[in-house]
């Protein structure tokens, strides 16, 4: 399939999404916007050490509390073996999954979820779980990647054994794994290059920020069968998680979607879901139960704090002629971080025919990280976007030059293997050359800055329904969340096959019980995959109306077409059967109309975006602010224009959020400081500027549409744009994020 | 013949072999020759993404393979 | 435990609920009044997501105790449309593309329209700073101001047509 | 926790002195997020916007009386006090968002006793007074002197206060609040600095006060400010002259701070010299258009 029209109707246009009016007016409802009869709430009690033993648990206090009902700890959930945890984002084992539920012999960080209890109000609920009495022992936390591996580290796990090393290790450390890429031969390489940059980085661990906690009801009948209700980023893959962790039977229970609050990754995998469902198994009544926000920043996962050695090497022409990186990636408190993620993407953007990459997955006393935007990427972004720039800077390159003469294109093999398809990283680096931000004039103290990034995107498992109305309406089904108006795009698609009014179509997002599989809403896949299902739905069911008209008018199948909506004769010689006669119409006909679709997409393009970031420095406070931001990002073709600026100025002010403020404190027992907005920092609106965008579109041969996944590719460019903007600015290059003023005084005042 | 190409991770087991040529015409005859060439291989592959003509494929296994396919062995990853 | 009993106006219906002392606004308005448009994101007022206008000012309904609405007056989300017609920041908004999941929103409305109450004409900053007690981490705000703006024109039209005619 | 909403005096003194686990509030953005925060409730709420004397904003003989529980949105959206005290109004419009704003109050930003709090440092400057209620009568007492340290104040229970008394400025005399946060809002100071200086006639300083915020367990005031800065002109911006640097290290000398989460002892440092700076040329300059 590939796209065989440039004029569309409906694809490329704006309309007002389908679940906007809701969205609007309060009535959307949200994970915690759940309510029933007979309801008991559930609270969970968390550690308050970052590592310890837990010698003993007794709830027998907690128990005799008038109101509750029942009360679980990690002897209660089944032990499990180490197979990986397929369809979630984020790697883990299930043992590892289980354990992050809720704790068994040990806790591993501050937060960690050691009992959970079901009483009929969360006040009771609350007070109950802080009479459960715990009985620690204190080990010592282990709080960087450096402490975590050294040699006489306090070890998280007896049990853990690095993998990826040459030979299998003979003691157990906290270095969970290690991935090592390479082509060419770098140590010979560095001998062609003229000029050789080294530097060192390090960010810190960030939280996705979205504004809606975790939250979940759970109502499981006697006969173990039950409905949970919750918002998340793909209810059919949270239903198996939460089935595998309780041992239980994935069908049994039917996942009903919620409005969901933002995910950005976050909501990839569970924490509530087995908490409620096994209380609510334990009590035969409902149990709801929603995360503060303090508890959201101490027990969800943030992504990977990290350390990173970059080296590169460039000819006086700035060609790149070697690079090699070191990384390091904290998993939080059990293995699987993004580093893999990180060892693909840190050159991806680059044709270097001598490579060496090497990254660690290290587990510390802080909270399991989970997927957040593009994981793993917008740090090795920062690092080698950086370095890009230091070589540019000294080689007397424009940094947009120096991109451009080592920019990947169509057939050039990427470090991590295979060659790249139809690309846009020329293009938008083209366009951010000749956007003219780029050639605006600054006063003292403003710098400009530019970065890259790479994505490689998902396809993933889908599903899609369309059934026609019997008026001529359409609705549209898939089992993805609806996360930012995949609603809209998907309908779009639908009306520009279908030949109808996109507001005749109704898009929905249905339950687990109501359509088959679908993977979640995640790795920027949704317009992409459930798009190419919908499309393939549509086009079957346009064959059958087309096959309906033909015998009707008793001719081949081939002497009808679908035009704008309506069966026509080739000949003219029948007036058209429109969509609503055709519905009208069609018990007469062979029954209801609709088409189901399944896909395993290959073909799901990788993504690149190109950023011009503007700052100004207070030299006397050290204080960044934001001027002017550009973002030229390659989406394939936009199918819903606003959403995917949207998606591209979510991505920035994230990735600026992360370059400047944004960061877990800890204090020395691993306690976290700022589990809290109004400490941990992310951008105001006060804080921005407008967010200019440049949607830039070298379609996707693989899509019907030529559709790209456009949601996370946003945020790998900003930590670099910022960082090299700051430079500009001061002729400071900070290689330590955040940005805060804290450290921008200290490089200013430093040498 | 696909052109096969294995990680880092992977040249353990075939002796420093970065890439090879199989004749085979689905993902599942080329694991069987890979077997026959790297007895343990087999294995190792089924915890590997694999990307075939560029593409990270969820269902590799599933698939077939063209004359002039490429195939690449890459660390298990996680997406976003 | 015994619980207050709270007499008040929510969107101009006079209402009455049972309380405990320490619940707060937000949670009577949701959880006794069935309310559910007013989010709750953090519960210490630090991302806006529960604004409600109290008596005519801009509040985080999280940190109001909910006895203390005793005979006062609440405007919700719930109340912004009248009948049948959406309020001109509603349409914006819906128009703009100024949300993308859509938890934050209704937080933003009360906030803009507590704004442009107070200013029918701000301009961009004044809007950036009169929402900038509104976390949005889907957007990057730029479309929600650019729907701010746009809503304060249509409200001024709208003003000029109702004196005109 | 029992609410109670007493409407006069008398009332709420009665019920504070009946219960030793009763605490009063007003505006409740800082006693909410610390219950959220796990700190213990208390067993009665003492509400105090119900009694009228907290809710006054006048000026009378001579002084503005300052309401301990009016909103803060009232105070900045009142021409004639924002026109009296530039300072005092931008150190209170700093409280939080405009939601906050909405709630927020003099009385309760004083007797949190954050070393942060940003109505404080310009409090002191004015010269203001805050008048204490309680079983033994009323009693007046500098506002400098009700914070004794973080989270401690110099009230006794079931006192507290009704309002603030803040002299009418004199002519040549304005006042002027800086502070540094990393975002643009919704932050707590990391650095807070007022001043209030009154200028001669001929546009000279005759008269200086600088408070600073955030770098030490309560405000500090930069004692040396008035000796350093009398008789100059301080018209020129803030970095050109010898005085300004001296005020600087003044500013240093009088800081005490730590590190934590939001900055560091050298940052407060340098940062409080910068703001002491920043916020005199402020006031400064206002002062002179009062003249």
């Amino acid at each position: 399939m590939t796209a065989t029209r440039t004029a569309y109707k409906w694809v490329g246009t704006r309309p007002v999404r389908h679940d906007g009016l809701d969205k609007v007016t309060g009535r959307a409802r949200f994970g915690a916007d759940f309510a029933t009869a007979g309801m008991l709430h559930g609270a969970v009690l968390r550690s308050p050490h970052a590592h310890a033993r837990i010698r003993s648990i007794d709830v027998s206090e907690a128990l005799a509390v008038s109101g509750v009902k029942a009360i679980i700890t990690g002897a209660d959930l089944p032990e499990l073996d180490d197979n990986q945890v397929e369809g979630g984002e984020g790697n883990a084992t299930y043992r590892d999954l289980s354990r992050n539920i809720l704790a068994r012999d040990k806790v591993l960080y501050e937060g960690h979820a050691v009992a959970a209890v079901a009483a009929t109000t969360l006040r009771v609920a609350e007070q109950a779980a802080q009479l459960i009495r715990v009985e620690y022992q204190v080990l010592a936390p282990v709080l960087t990647i450096e402490e975590a591996m050294a040699d006489d580290a306090p070890l998280l796990h007896d049990d853990l054994f690095t993998s990826g090393l040459d030979s299998p290790p003979k003691e157990p450390s906290n270095i969970a794994a290690r991935h090592v890429t390479s082509r060419g031969d770098p140590d010979a390489a560095w001998e062609e290059a003229d000029l050789v940059v080294e530097r060192e980085y390090f960010t810190k661990a960030v939280h996705q920020g979205y504004i809606e906690p975790h939250a979940v009801v759970a109502q499981i009948g006697e006969d173990g069968k039950g409905t949970v209700w919750g918002s998340s980023q793909g209810h059919f893959v949270i239903r198996t998680l939460t089935a595998n962790v309780l041992g239980w039977d994935p069908g049994d229970m039917k996942f009903i979607p919620a409005e969901i609050g933002g995910g950005f990754g976050g909501k990839t995998t569970i924490y509530l879901e087995p908490l409620a469902a096994l209380l609510s198994r334990r009590t035969g009544r409902p149990v709801k139960m929603v995360m503060t926000r303090h508890e959201v920043f101490r027990a969800t996962g943030p992504t990977s704090g990290t350390w990173m050695k970059v080296k590169m090497g460039a000819r006086k022409d700035g060609k790149l002629v070697a690079a090699q990186a070191w990384m390091a990636y904290e998993a939080g408190a059990f293995p699987g971080s993004p580093v893999g993620l990180g060892v693909m993407g840190i050159f991806a953007c680059y044709d270097i025919p001598n490579v060496y990459l090497e990254g660690y997955d290290v587990v510390v006393n802080k909270p399991k990280v989970a997927a957040y935007r593009a994981p793993g990427a917008p740090m090795v972004g920062f690092a080698a976007e950086s370095v890009i720039d230091e070589l540019a800077e000294q080689l007397r390159i424009d940094p947009v030059e120096i991109r451009l003469r080592n920019a990947v294109a169509e057939g050039v093999r990427a470090v991590y293997g295979p060659k790249y398809r139809k690309i846009g990283l020329v293009e938008t680096l083209e366009t951010a050359r000749d956007h003219p931000h780029y050639s605006a004039p600054l006063g003292p103290w403003q710098g400009r800055g530019v970065a890259s990034g790479w994505w490689m995107n998902y396809g993933g498992e889908t599903s899609a329904t369309v059934n026609i109305n019997s008026d001529g309406t359409a609705v549209v089904m898939s089992g993805c969340p609806d996360i930012g108006g995949s609603r809209a795009s998907l309908a779009q698609m639908a009306a520009e096959e279908l030949g109808i009014d996109v507001h005749r179509i109704e898009p929905v997002v249905a339950d687990t019980h109501s359509i088959g599989y679908n993977d979640l809403t995640g790795g920027s896949r949704v317009t992409f995959a459930v798009g190419m299902a919908v499309v393939s739905a549509a086009r079957e069911l346009i064959e059958d109306m087309c096959s309906r008209a033909a015998r009707m008018w008793d001719v081949p199948p081939e002497e009808v077409e679908w035009v704008e909506g309506r069966a026509q004769s080739v000949s003219g010689a029948f007036p058209p059967l429109t969509l609503e006669e055709l519905a009208a119409g069609s018990a007469r006909t062979g029954g209801p109309l609709s088409a189901t679709n399944t896909v395993n997409p290959r073909g799901v393009g990788v993504a690149f975006s190109t950023q011009i970031c503007d700052v100004e420095v207070d030299p006397e406070t050290g204080r960044v602010t934001i001027l002017r931001y550009t973002v030229a990002q390659d989406a394939g073709r936009a199918i819903h224009p606003d959403y995917v600026e949207g998606q591209m100025q979510g991505g920035v002010v994230q990735g600026i959020g992360w370059a400047l403020n944004e960061e877990y404190i800890f204090d020395g027992d691993g306690v976290m400081e700022n589990p809290g907005f109004l400490d941990y920092r992310m951008p105001v609106a006060s804080d921005l500027p407008m967010i200019d965008t440049v949607i830039v579109e070298v379609p996707n041969p693989e899509h019907p549409y030529g559709v790209r996944g456009v949601g996370e590719v946003g945020i790998v460019p900003p930590l670099g744009a910022v960082a090299n903007a700051v430079y500009a600015a001061t002729g400071k290059r900070i290689q330590e994020l955040p940005m805060s003023p804290v450290k921008v005084l200290e490089a200013l005042s430093s040498g | 013949m696909a052109q096969v190409f294995f990680s880092n991770a992977l040249q353990g087991l075939t002796g420093g072999t970065t890439e090879m040529e199989v004749k085979a015409s689905s993902m599942r005859a080329l694991a069987r020759s890979l077997e026959e060439h790297f007895p343990g291989i087999g294995l190792q592959l089924k915890s590997a993404a694999v990307a075939i003509d560029g593409d990270i494929v969820p269902s590799a296994w599933w698939e077939t393979l063209e004359p002039d396919s490429e195939v690449h062995f890459l660390p298990a990853i996680s997406g976003g | 435990m015994s619980r207050t009993y709270v007499t008040c106006v929510v969107n101009g219906d006079p209402v009455d609920f049972l309380c405990h002392d320490y619940q707060t606004l937000l949670s009577a308005l949701r959880d006794e009044l069935g309310l559910t448009g007013t989010k709750e994101g953090c519960g210490t007022g630090d991302c806006g997501a529960c604004s409600v206008i109290l008596d005519g000012q801009l509040v985080c309904s999280c940190l109001v105790f909910a006895p203390e609405a005793e005979g006062r007056s609440i405007e919700t989300i719930e109340g912004m449309a009248e009948g049948q017609h959406l309020h001109p920041l509603q349409e914006s908004f819906l128009e703009g593309a100024a949300f993308q999941c859509g938890v934050c929103t209704p937080g933003f409305l009360i906030a803009a329209k507590a704004l442009l109450d107070h200013n029918p004409t701000p301009t961009e900053t004044e809007v950036r700073y009169g929402v900038a007690g509104n976390l949005c981490r889907c957007t990057g705000y730029d479309k929600i101001v650019r729907s701010v703006l746009d809503a304060a024109v249509r409200m001024r039209e709208q003003d000029t047509r109702k004196e005109t005619a | 926790m029992k609410y109670q909403a007493p409407t006069s005096i008398e009332e709420a003194v009665a019920l504070l002195s009946s219960d030793p686990g009763a605490r009063v509030f007003a505006g409740a953005t800082d006693l909410i997020p610390q219950f959220q925060g796990g700190r213990p409730e208390p067993s009665m709420l003492v509400d105090l916007k119900g009694v009228p004397q907290t809710g006054v904003l006048e000026c009378q003989n001579g002084y503005w009386r300052v309401g301990a529980a009016v909103p803060a949105a009232r105070l900045t959206s009142h021409r004639e006090l924002v026109s009296a005290f530039p300072g005092l109004v931008e150190g209170t419009s700093l409280i939080g968002s405009d939601q906050i704003q909405g709630r927020a109050t003099l009385g309760g930003n004083l007797c949190n006793a954050s070393p942060a709090a940003d109505s404080v440092p310009p409090l002191v400057a004015l010269g203001a007074t805050a008048v204490i209620v309680g079983a033994a009568g009323r009693r007046s007492v500098p506002v400098s002197e009700i914070v004794i340290g973080p989270g401690a104040t110099s009230l006794h229970h079931a006192e507290f206060i009704t309002e603030f008394r803040i002299p009418v400025p004199a002519r040549g005399c304005s006042d002027a609040y800086e502070r540094f946060i990393p975002r643009t809002e919704m932050d707590i100071a990391v650095v807070g600095a007022a001043a209030r200086i009154r200028l001669d006639d001929q546009g000279r300083c005759r008269d200086a006060t600088v408070v600073l915020g955030a770098v030490a367990p309560t405000v500090a005031e930069v004692s040396a400010a008035a000796e350093i800065l009398r008789g100059r002109q301080l018209a020129e911006a803030p970095n050109c002259k010898a005085f300004w640097e001296e005020l600087g290290e003044a500013a240093v000398a009088s800081c005490n701070p730590i590190d934590d989460k939001r900055g560091t002892v050298q940052f407060r440092r340098r940062v409080a010299a910068v703001l002491a700076r920043r916020t005199v040329a402020t006031a400064a300059r206002r002062a002179k258009e009062a003249i």
